[in-house]
Parts: C-alpha cells; structure tokens; sequence
C-alpha cells in the first residue's frame, strides 16, 4: 500500500532534510534513515524518508534486467 | 533519478511486456490455464491498471487485487466512527484525502464539511501536530488508517505532540498489518492464488524476511516488487518464472529500498508507542493481533479512549467490497459497478479510495 | 483609506472615491463610469460573449495575482472561441477590511494585462461585504468579442491534437503558494492572454476544428468535453503531454495527475493533419507556443465520445472528467 | 447531492452535472453551454454593455430574491441607457454548504424574470469556495444591450425630474427581511425589470435627456450624479418625492433618510416639460409607474452641478452623495 | 397621527416663518440686534437645519447650537478609551451607529471593525443584552452615551441583565446631565445667549420643573419644545416674544408628552442603578456631578470596572468643537470645516454625529 | 437631546408592546408607561415608550398654534 517516491536530499537541518523530486521541493523527516547524506536519494513517503536509496542495487537490478530482456536471464532465486 | 527513465521507457516496458508474456505463456502450456496472481499492496493494483499493463497481460495472467487498500479493508463501522468524529463540537478532524469520500452509512467527511464541520485534508501525519498546536483551544484527531508503511508515520506524530506536551491531539488508529491478513486468507483457503506480488514499500518497513511464512508455511513464492511500470513487470516476470519452474522463494525484486530486515528504527518506534489489537476487517470479521493501537502509557493521544462516538447500525447495500479485497471477484461482477457506483456517487470505499481496486477499475480500465 | 471599508460598497461618496481613485485611474475608462452601462461601437455582427468569476486563494502567486487571471481567463475564452475581444465588465466583491494597496496591485495588473491585448475593460462594480463573509477578493469579469474564425469544419478522423505548452504550472504554481502541503516549488503560472497569438496562429487555416483553453479540470477534462460534445474518439500518446519537470516532481509528491491540473495560459487545438503541422510550426516562433506539442489523434469521427490515452505498455486506457476534488492521496 | 460541496467547483464531473441540471435546464442555453464563450447575433453597432455583483442578504426576501436582483438589476442598467437588452451572463460563487434547494429557487427565479424581460442567459460560471469564505452565494451578471434610443439632448433649464413611483421600498424590504434592526414592515421591494416598461414610454419623445436607475445610494445620491457630470442645478420640492406610509414610517423610527434608500425598480428621468407630462402620463397608465410624479426641476443648466431641496420653510438646502454607511441614529 | 400632518404642513410652517420673523423684527426695532437663542438639544440643531428653518430664519434669529450632542460633549480622553475597547480579544462592542465613525486620536470604531475587530451597531441598548445572551463564551459591551433621554435605557439593559444573570455583559458608561452643563456654560459668562430652546425629550424625562434653576438663578427664560417644523417655530415664536416682553418664564410648549415632574418610573430607575459621577467635557474640563456611573452593587455591569484601557496620549488637532458645544463658535468659523474635515474624512465629532453642529452645517446647510 | 417617534400602540403583552408607525411596525418596551392601553400613541426612543402622547394637550397646542397664526396669539406664561 502507498506510494513512495525518490527524492534527492538537498539539505539537512536535525530531524529534518530539504528534498527535491525533479525540482519540486519538500521538508522531509529523516528519523527513519539517520545515515542519509547530501546527495542520497531516499523513499520519499508522506513526509518521511522511509529509505535510503541504493544505487548500487538499483544500477544492478537495471542490469540484471537488461540481461533479461536481451535472452540472459540468469539471476537467482 | 536517472533509473528512473530506464522503468518508464516505453521501449522498455514494451519488451518486457512482450517478455512477461511468453513466460506466462509457457505456463499456460504447462497448466493449461494462466497463472493467478495476487497484488497484495492497493497501489500495486493502481499502478497496474494506470500503466495499461493489467490490460496489456489481460489475456496471459490472472492479476486479481489483494487486501491492500487501507480504506478499503476497514470495517464500515469503523468508517462510520471516523466520520461520526467530525460531528464532534469544537474539533479539527485531519486526514489523508482518501478517506473524505469514503461513503458511510449515513454520510461521507465531505458531507461533513459541507455541513461545517472543520475536516482537514494533511498530507503528513506531522503535519495534523502542527495544527493542533495552532489550535490550542480546539480538539485535533488524526484518522490513523494504514499499514506497516504508514504506522511509522503515526508514531512520529504520536512522538512530535508528546515532544511538544499537547494536550489537544489525538489519533484515532485503524491500521492493519499485512501478516496476519493474508494468513488468514489463505488459511480460509478463499484465495485461488499461485503466488504474490509482495508490497513494495511495507517491505521497506518490515524487510524481505517478513514474508518467510509464505514460502515456509503455505509453500507459496512471492516477489517483493516496486511500483514503476518496467519493476512490475520485472517482479510479474519472476513471479511467473518461478511458478513455471515450481519454484517458492521469496524473490526480492526492490532490493535498492528493501533490506533484509526492514527499517529498524521505524519497527522500533512502532514497538515503542503501539501494541497489536484484534481488528476487524470488512468482509472478514475480526482478525486477532492484526492492527496497532496506542499503548496504556500514551493513552492521552488515544482518540477512541478520549471521545465517546456512537455508531448507529450500519445501512445494508449491495456492495460487495468485502469480496473484492478477498480476491473473490473483479469489480465488474458487482451489479453496482460503474451503474449505482461511481467515484461521484460511490457506495462501496472501493470506489474511492486511490488504492482502490473498482476506482482503478473504473478509471483505467472501463471502455464505457 | 488603507482597508476597505462596508461603506466603500455603499454607493455613496466612498465608493466614488475608490472607483475615482482606484479604478478609473487604472483602467482609463473614465467616460463610461458616470453611466449605468458603457456604450461602444462594434463592427461585426456576429459577438461571442463570456463570462467569470475568480476565487483564487492566494490572491498573489508566482507569475500573477487574481487580477491578471480575471483578464487572461475571459480574453482567453474569447480568443479560443474565434473572436476578438472588443471590451471588458469587471466586477468587484470585497472583504471588508481588505488592504486597499492590495486591491491597487490587483487592479494595476488587470490594466496592464489588458493594455497588452487590448481589450478595454468598459464597465465595472465593487460590493463590499462583512469580514468574514468573503475572503479578501472575488473578481467577476465578462467579455465580449467579434468572432472573425471562419468555421474549421466538422472533426474528422486523422485530425490531431495539439497542446500550445506545458500543462499543470497553473496549478502547481497555485499549490505551492498556498503553502498548505509542504510544497516548495519555483513554478510558475502560465497565466497569460493568448490574443493576438491565437488570432496569428489559425490565420488562413481552414482545417481549424477547434480551439480550448484547458482551465480547470485540465488538459483531460477538456478533451473529456470535446469528445463528448463532438462524438468523437481522440487517442493521446502517453509522455506525449508536455510538462515541467518540477510539475511533474510535485505530481509524484502529493499523487497529482498533471493533465488534471488547470492551465491559465494553454490553448488546445484540434486541426485537420495538414493544418495541426502548420501550427505547431507558427506555435514554435512565438514565446508562448515554444513547447507545444501534438499531443493526439483523432481516431473515430463518429463515437460514443471517449478520451483514450495510449500507454506504453501498448494497450489504451479511458480518461475522464475530473471527479470529485483534487485531494492528496493517503499515502 | 443536497449541499454544494467544493467539488462542484473544480470544472469536473461534478461541475458538469451542476451545470446541466441547474443552470442549462432553468436558462434553456445548451447550446451554448459547452463553449467557452457564447456566440450571437446583433442586428444594430451600437451596443451598451453592464455588469453588476449582487450580495444582498438575506438571500430572499419579501418581493424577491438574490436571482431577481441579478437580473433585473443588469436588465435596469441597459433599460435606462436606452437599450434593448439582448443577453446576460450570470456568473455565481457558492459557499460550500450552500442547500441545492436554495440555488434551485435562485437560478428559478432569474430564469423567469429573464424570460419575462425576453432577455437570454447564454453564458455562465459557477465557483465555489469553503465554508466561511462567502456568504451563500454572490452572483454577478453583466448585459448587453443594443442602444436604440435617440440622443434626447443636453439637459436645459426648466427640464422636469420625474420619478416613476415610491423610493426606499426595496432598503426598507431588505432592512425588515434583515431582522436585525427590530423593524417589522410588509413593505415588499419594488425590484422588478424596467424593459420594456421605459423603450414604450420614451417611444417617439425627443426630449428625454436622461434616465437613470437609483440603486445603492437612492434617489439623492442619483441625483447627485446627474448634477455634477452634467453641471446643472437640479431642485427638488420637499414632499413631492413618492414614499409608501410604511416607508415613511420605518425611517422615521431608525433615523433613516428615504432619499438615500436603495431602490430596485424604479426610474428617473429628467425631460423637457413638454414630454415630462407625456411621460408621467405613459406611466400613470403602467402599474409600475402609477405612482410616478415630477418631484423637481432643472433651475441652472449651467453650474458647478448641485442638487437643491426646496424646503416647506421657504429655504433651500444641498443635498449631497450618501456619504458612509447607513447607520441607525444614536437616539 | 394626524396632528403630525399640521405640524409639517407646508402652508403652516411658512405663515409660522414669518410670524417669527415678524416677532424677531420686533426684538430688532427694540434691542438693535437679533435675538439670540440657544437650542441645548443636538436634535434641535439637527431639525432646524435639515427643516431649512435655520436657513430661512438667518436674518432675524441667530439660533446658536449647545452642548446637545452627546458624542460631541464627550472629552477626547473617553472617546479614545471606547474606541480602545473594540481592541479586546473575545469581545464584542456595541454602539449606537453615531459612535462609529467618531474619529480616536489613531482610528474609529469603524476602523476597527474594518481590521476584524467585532463592532456592532444596535438601535436599542437592550439589543445588546440579548447579543450577550446568544454569545455567552463573548465579553459584550455596550457603549452608554447619552443625556437624560437615553440613560433610563441603560438602567432598563443592566436590569435585563441582571434578570437574565448574565456573566458576560457591561456597559461603558459616559453619560451626561444637562443642568450641569448649562448652569457651567452660564456661571462661565461663555455663553452669551438670549434665552434657550430646551430639549424636548430630555423633559420627559426630567420634567418641567427641572429648569426652574434658568429663571430663578439666571434670569433667564426657556421654552420647553418639540422637534416638528411648527414645534421648532412655535417654540422660537415663544422664546422671542418673551424675550421682547422681557418676561423669563420656563414655558412648556411640549405638553402632549412633558409632564411637570418628568417620568417618575425612569427617574427612579435610574436612581436604582447609578450614581452622581464628576465628568469630563469637551473643551469644558470636569465637572462635578454632571454624569451618572453605576453603583457600587451593579459593579458587576460595570465596564469600566472589569476592562483596563490604556489610553495613549491624545493627538493635537485644530479642531474646535469645544467652542462649539459651547454656542462660541459656529461650524463656519472652524478653519478645518469643508476642507480638511468632512463626514467623510472627520477631524472632530461634531462632524460625524448625527446631532453634531458641524454635521448639521455640512449636510443641510453648505451651499459648496 | 434625541428624537422620538409618535407611534400607536396595537398589542400589549407585559412589559413590551407591539408598535406602529404609519404602518412600520416594532417591539417596544413599555416599562417607563405602565397606564399605556391599545390604541394610545407613545413617544418611541430607541426601543422604549418614554411617554403617552396626551392627545387632549396635542390638540390644545395645534388650537393655540392656529390662534397665534390668526394674529389672536393669548397665550400665558
Ligand atoms: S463497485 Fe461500488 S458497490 Fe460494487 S464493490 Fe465496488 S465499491 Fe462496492
Ligand atoms: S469642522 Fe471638523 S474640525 Fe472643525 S470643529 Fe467641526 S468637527 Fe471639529
Ligand atoms: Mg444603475
Ligand atoms: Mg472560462
Ligand atoms: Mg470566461
Ligand atoms: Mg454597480
Ligand atoms: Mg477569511
Ligand atoms: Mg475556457
Ligand atoms: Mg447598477
Ligand atoms: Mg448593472
Ligand atoms: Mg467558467
Ligand atoms: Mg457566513
């Protein structure tokens, strides 16, 4: 259930972070990811980051995919 | 973010449509029928039909809608109790947009409005706290409706008013948890189902190994999947993959968001502030140990301890919400659909709600 | 004077000195004041008439205030009607209390807006109600204008659609200036008056079927009435619309669809094949059309009237009016 | 749907059904209803154009409503410039919570004084905003009208003042109908429409140099007017302005002058005397006008412009523009 | 009443005109100036002017107006304090209309309703009871200025209030008494005046005999009038030719309503619920006993009591309605008058007042 | 100082009465005029009866007016 979108953490003030979705703007909490730097993406859900994002993973799961669609699917279940 | 463009590039989604459907294909070959899937999370359904990909594989998989509509599993007594909650004097009653147009049995919140009374749409649970501390002298109650992806959220606005010792807020909790729902539908053997697409961003919450019962238990697989239209198709594929070989793993397909055991501080304010409560779901009856309440010690931003609601007997219509979040039927077998039902006019929260299954039916997916 | 008082809406000598000192002094149109109606020539016969009310909150935003939005909005709707527009009414409801050198702001806009299209605003009134029985200013304006477009003929299938521009700032520049949802944006509205650009644009085309101006309900609402009006099927491709990236990164905030979002500034336009390459090639020259885009197609002349969004997944999906309020969703 | 709620303002399904089923099935315009501007015909160039915002409360009242104002009030403006109206727009901002019923009544009422005056409706707006943000609901409508009168002249000395029947009817209904005050009258307001009552009674008359229709600020505040734009000196004869006893009375009470009373219904006209008692004739014979006198005349048609009341004690004093509110008199 | 039809009789009032004139020529050819006469009443000044007896009468009576208006007579300092009380949270103000446009030293009552402040005109003061009745989380307080004729209003209020036991009304009082003022205004030598017009509904409360101080102590005679065009002449017509007989009686011309003793049931009422207070005047500093407060027992009702109103200091103008009120001065004569001041733009009360000297010139009188 | 209104009395009902003038109709009090009856004119001032007109007297003042006017003005004081 519910939707969440990525957002890039432009600022952090405390508790809080200034994020950004494709140049819309929005304070953010960040008590669920106190690790998040300047320049994460994060799960942006109702006001809350709710994840920081992996790029590594993400750029991975792209890949993956990309070995999928041409006929390479080998990932592992 | 640029991944980003990778899930939305129609080539993409194209070929991976092309790619779900062979594999679904092959199951066909296989089972001679096609293979049946649920999406458990409400904006799954959504997304789904929004895309056109529901449409797209209408003919090769069965995507039928899970319990995952917050608005929608919940009782029409509760809902009833929620709205009766605006006609209280001197309250500021805030909630997600979802619920203003949730038909109950006698009125809807934005009836309620439109008869004066201060019903307020927030985007942030938090943000519900800053209006009560604007508004000393008037009682502020948060509709606390969600799932393990948004009962963090009320904990934190739980924890803020606590912070700032206000005496003026409340949240009234109606959450559900994912677990012990779908045990229960599947213990009940109501639903047909050969595997899961698992939610997303509950995942995020409570992590991939929440959903070692499935496999364990009831020996089904499921793949944790992401919500743009290149991962469902992705997480269908592996789904469909997976049901082809025989295989039930839990896959998870949201990895760059989703870990192994969810988001620990956010269980760990959960725990703090709440405690599992039987609740009851619409067309389900009552589930033990399937929602969060507020503990004793917070008692003070209870809602439901604070004010008193009276709920006159629920109106008896002919929707059939009840079976839709089972997975028992589509939209379009209720008699209702689209004809006494629709988003202007709805009779069931199905048809409202953004994560509900007849609203995205009715659309994305009506011809008519 | 620095508020509005209940007696500036009193007709008395207060409300000489506001329409004096306010509004003839701004919109120049001293002659016609002293009289019930203004009079004026027009040289056509055939005139198309318009009208609205504006309730914008806030009253100021980026890229305009309820002033320039009560001039465009009825230019706007006479120039996609054909029709030049020869003069303006406005009429005025204010808050008791309400600032007066914000009304002098609001009103100095309106001028300047239709200074640049030049339209006359002929004829005006101003009530004044209790505070707390308005909020701050509603401005009705009425138009009429000589309809010179030749008649672009009926829909035909292959005709295509035509957005002038990107869609949804009006209602993300609103959204954020409203500072309710927590959204911090830099968007603009596109507020502006699309005469003589309109008038530029179709001149000599004969395969002008049709001209919109996506207001409220949005870009989807509008091609909903179209269809539905028209009986006919229009397909639009999706990631075709043109947007903003901003607008777009607040829909995916708050769970907005943007071709539901009012537009202040937009013209659609449906035009035979021929026609539609023409004006998006004239669209392109000016400021106002340097984003605009064929959107669609026109894919059944005779239909039921449905509005179809072509989705990359390949199967198509109905779009339809807005229902209901544009309302965040849970979560 | 009993109430209006703010989703039958935002342009969508809601705002399409309103619009069908309140305002398309009272005004009978679907034609006209889908565009975004009307379009008509006019035989003559010369047009008079008004617009006026109505927010008079209580909505309805004895004699009326909100609806009959709008229009009748619009019809007037146009009426008493000399021309014949030809169409209206009607522009209604709703307050969320406003009852259907209610509207229904409005819209009901508008529909038949238009029909009465043989004026069309072809173009309208409906806004609504959140509770407590209006006050029910304000309409604005503007005219058109096509200008047939002649020019009857600049206005010279000797010229009558006549008005058509008894002022202040129409400020003492809505003071009762307030029930704010205390006073209770049977005094109905006289708000009706003035076309095409004025084009038969100014028919052939050369000598008509003015009409007018003395709204807010009644008749002094009218006259006022008249005397300043035009520079004359206009003299009024204590007593001979019509009043009705309960008028009369109700001002007498509050400390109100019925000069300054609004009327709804009601003409001016200042005419040569020649045609001045062609005129009062015309109206005695019409029972809207079967109160109508000559209650002054034009003694400088040359001057600083000022309005003169001849009193019972022989002495003239100015009267001047309404100037404040109406207030009751401290005792 | 039909009576009334002969007191406004046009052929009356103009044979009544010249009978005065004809008197004051007398008075003329006797004494080699006009008579000068004094009407004490604001609604004296008011029906002269607006009436166009004034103006038709200027050559051979100079009708000067007193300290008839009670708005006008009011010191800056107390004007300031009522206009400061609009300023209290959770209060609603109510006045009779005269107050509202009445400039403070920094803004009126109208200013401050245009800023949000609650300000609400009533006809009667007892409107204002019920106001606190229906507004009970409300301070509703009620601005008590007036003479004679409006202070058993008040007594009639506070005793609603009282029966109905309300917590949250008071009124404001600043009322004043005309023996006070005038014996001040002639002990002074100010006032060079002829003899008075004597406020006709201030008699029926006070009584006939309550001006025998004019002849016993000042020589001085009186008519006693009412407010009709014929009564004003009629009145006039009297005090002229006792002025041209040297007689110096107090003459009832006002008896269908003033009896010898005045209304004994509100002079009693009165006593009941107020108390002789020293007041200060416009241009005239204190004086003693010429206003009435509440008594200690009715301190309940009693604003100035409950309400602190810093009042700071006054701004300087040229206005000169303290000479005014005084009969020193007419309208005319004040610099500001038509110019800087108009009823649009006030300087002073005298302008804005329904019974105020400079409004009576500029309404009825001003030829510019 | 203030005005007053003569206005008929239609209908008494304890200390308020039902009032009239030329037609235009008010509640006023009738506290400071217990002996009014229907029919009687009161003098009205904001809301109260503060006299009954004494038509006798009325009538006396208009004769001795119209005395005055004839040039046989005889009256005392
Ligand atoms: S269509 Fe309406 S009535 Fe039928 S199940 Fe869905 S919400 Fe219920
Ligand atoms: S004219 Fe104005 S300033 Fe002068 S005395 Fe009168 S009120 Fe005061
Ligand atoms: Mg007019
Ligand atoms: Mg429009
Ligand atoms: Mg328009
Ligand atoms: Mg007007
Ligand atoms: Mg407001
Ligand atoms: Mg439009
Ligand atoms: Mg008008
Ligand atoms: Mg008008
Ligand atoms: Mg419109
Ligand atoms: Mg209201």
């Amino acid at each position: 259930m519910c939707i969440g979108v990525p957002a890039e953490v432009m600022e952090i003030s405390g508790e809080e972070a200034r994020v950004n979705v494709m140049g819309a703007g929005m304070t953010a909490g960040i008590v669920f990811v106190p690790e998040v730097k300047v320049g994460d993406f994060v799960l942006l859900h109702a006001g809350q980051a709710m994840a920081v994002i992996d790029r590594t993973y993400a750029e991975e799961s792209i890949a993956e995919w990309r070995r999928v669609l041409d006929g390479r699917d080998e990932f592992l279940y | 973010m640029d991944v980003m463009n990778f899930y939305t590039d129609p080539a993409v989604i194209r070929s991976s449509v092309e790619k779900v459907k062979n594999a679904a294909r092959d199951f066909r070959n296989q089972h001679q029928r096609v293979p049946v899937i649920m999406e458990v999370c409400g904006s799954h359904t959504m997304a789904f039909a929004r895309s056109g990909i529901k449409t797209a594989l209408k003919d090769d998989v069965n995507l039928i809608a899970g319990p995952g509509c917050p608005v929608c599993v919940t009782d029409q007594k509760a809902i009833d109790a929620m709205i009766g909650l605006a006609g209280k004097q001197d309250t500021i009653l805030c909630t997600f947009g979802d619920m203003m147009r949730v038909p109950g049995s006698r009125r809807s919140l934005v009836d309620a409005r439109t008869e004066g009374k201060d019903v307020r749409v927030v985007y942030s649970p938090v943000d519900s706290v800053t209006i009560a501390e604007r508004n000393p002298e008037k009682e502020v109650v948060f509709l606390g409706i969600g799932f393990e992806t948004t009962i963090p959220l009320l904990a934190m606005a739980v924890r803020k008013a606590e912070r700032l010792n206000l005496k003026n807020y409340s949240v009234w909790m109606t959450t559900k948890l994912v677990e012990p729902v779908l045990r229960t539908l599947l213990d009940s053997g109501e639903a047909e189902v050969d595997g899961f697409l698992l939610p997303g961003h509950v995942s995020v919450v409570s992590g991939e190994k929440s959903y070692r019962f499935l496999t364990a238990e009831y020996g089904l697989p499921g793949v944790i999947t992401g919500f743009e239209p290149v991962q469902l198709l992705s997480g269908t594929y592996k789904l469909v993959r997976m049901l082809r070989e025989g295989k039930h793993a839990v896959v998870n397909d949201y990895r760059s968001v989703v870990g192994q055991s969810g988001n620990q501080i956010a269980q760990s304010l959960m725990t703090t502030y709440f405690t599992f409560s039987d609740e009851e779901w619409r067309g389900m009856g009552a589930i033990p140990a399937s929602g969060l309440v507020l503990k004793e010690a917070y008692a003070a931003f209870d809602a439901k301890r604070r004010f008193n609601v009276t709920v006159p007997p629920q109106r008896k219509t002919a929707c059939r919400c009840g079976e839709i979040i089972k997975g028992r039927i589509a939209p379009e077998d209720c008699a209702l659909f689209g004809k006494g039902c629709t988003p202007v006019n709805p009779v069931g929260p199905c048809m409202v709600s953004t994560e509900g299954t007849c609203a995205a039916h009715y659309q994305y997916m009506r011809e008519e | 004077m620095k508020r509005i008082s209940l007696a500036h809406g009193e007709g008395g000598e207060l409300t000489e000195r506001l329409i004096t000192e306010v509004f003839v002094k701004a919109f120049g149109n001293e002659a016609h004041a002293a009289y019930d109606a203004a009079v004026l020539e027009s040289a056509g016969s055939t005139l198309a008439i318009t009208t609205d009310s504006f309730v914008v909150k806030p009253l100021f935003f980026p890229g305009g205030n309820i002033g320039t939005l009560a001039v465009t909005g009825t230019i706007n709707d006479l120039a996609v009607s054909g029709a030049v527009p020869l003069a303006m009414t406005a009429g005025f409801i204010l808050e008791e209390g309400f600032p007066l050198s914000d009304l002098k702001a609001i009103v100095s806009a309106m001028a300047s807006e239709a200074e640049k299209a030049g339209v006359a605003i002929v004829a005006g009134d101003t009530k004044v109600v209790a505070k707390g029985e308005a909020d701050g200013v509603f401005i009705n304006t009425a138009g009429i204008g000589q309809v010179y477009g030749g008649n672009g003929g009926k829909i035909r299938e292959g005709d295509k659609v035509i957005v002038s521009g990107t869609v949804g700032d009006h209602g993300i520049a609103i959204l954020s200036a409203r500072n309710e949802l927590g959204l911090l944006s830099d968007v603009k509205s596109d507020c502006a008056s699309l005469h003589p650009m309109l008038s530029n644009i179709t001149y000599g085309l004969s395969g002008v079927r049709i001209m919109r101006d996506p207001t409220r309900g949005g870009l989807a609402t509008a091609l909903v009435e179209i269809c539905e009006h028209h009986r006919v099927t229009v397909e639009l491709e999706e990631g075709a619309v043109p947007l903003k990236r901003e607008v777009e990164g607040a829909c995916d905030i708050l769970g907005f669809d943007p071709l539901y979002l009012a537009n202040e500034g937009k013209a659609l336009f449906v035009a035979d094949e021929k026609d539609a390459e023409q004006i998006l090639e004239r669209l392109h020259r000016e400021e106002k059309g340097k984003d605009a885009r064929i959107i669609g197609r026109v894919t059944e002349a005779v239909s039921a009237g449905r509005l179809l969004m072509r989705t990359a997944a390949g199967s198509t999906r109905r779009l339809h009016r807005l229902s209901g309020l544009i309302l965040p969703r849970i979560c």
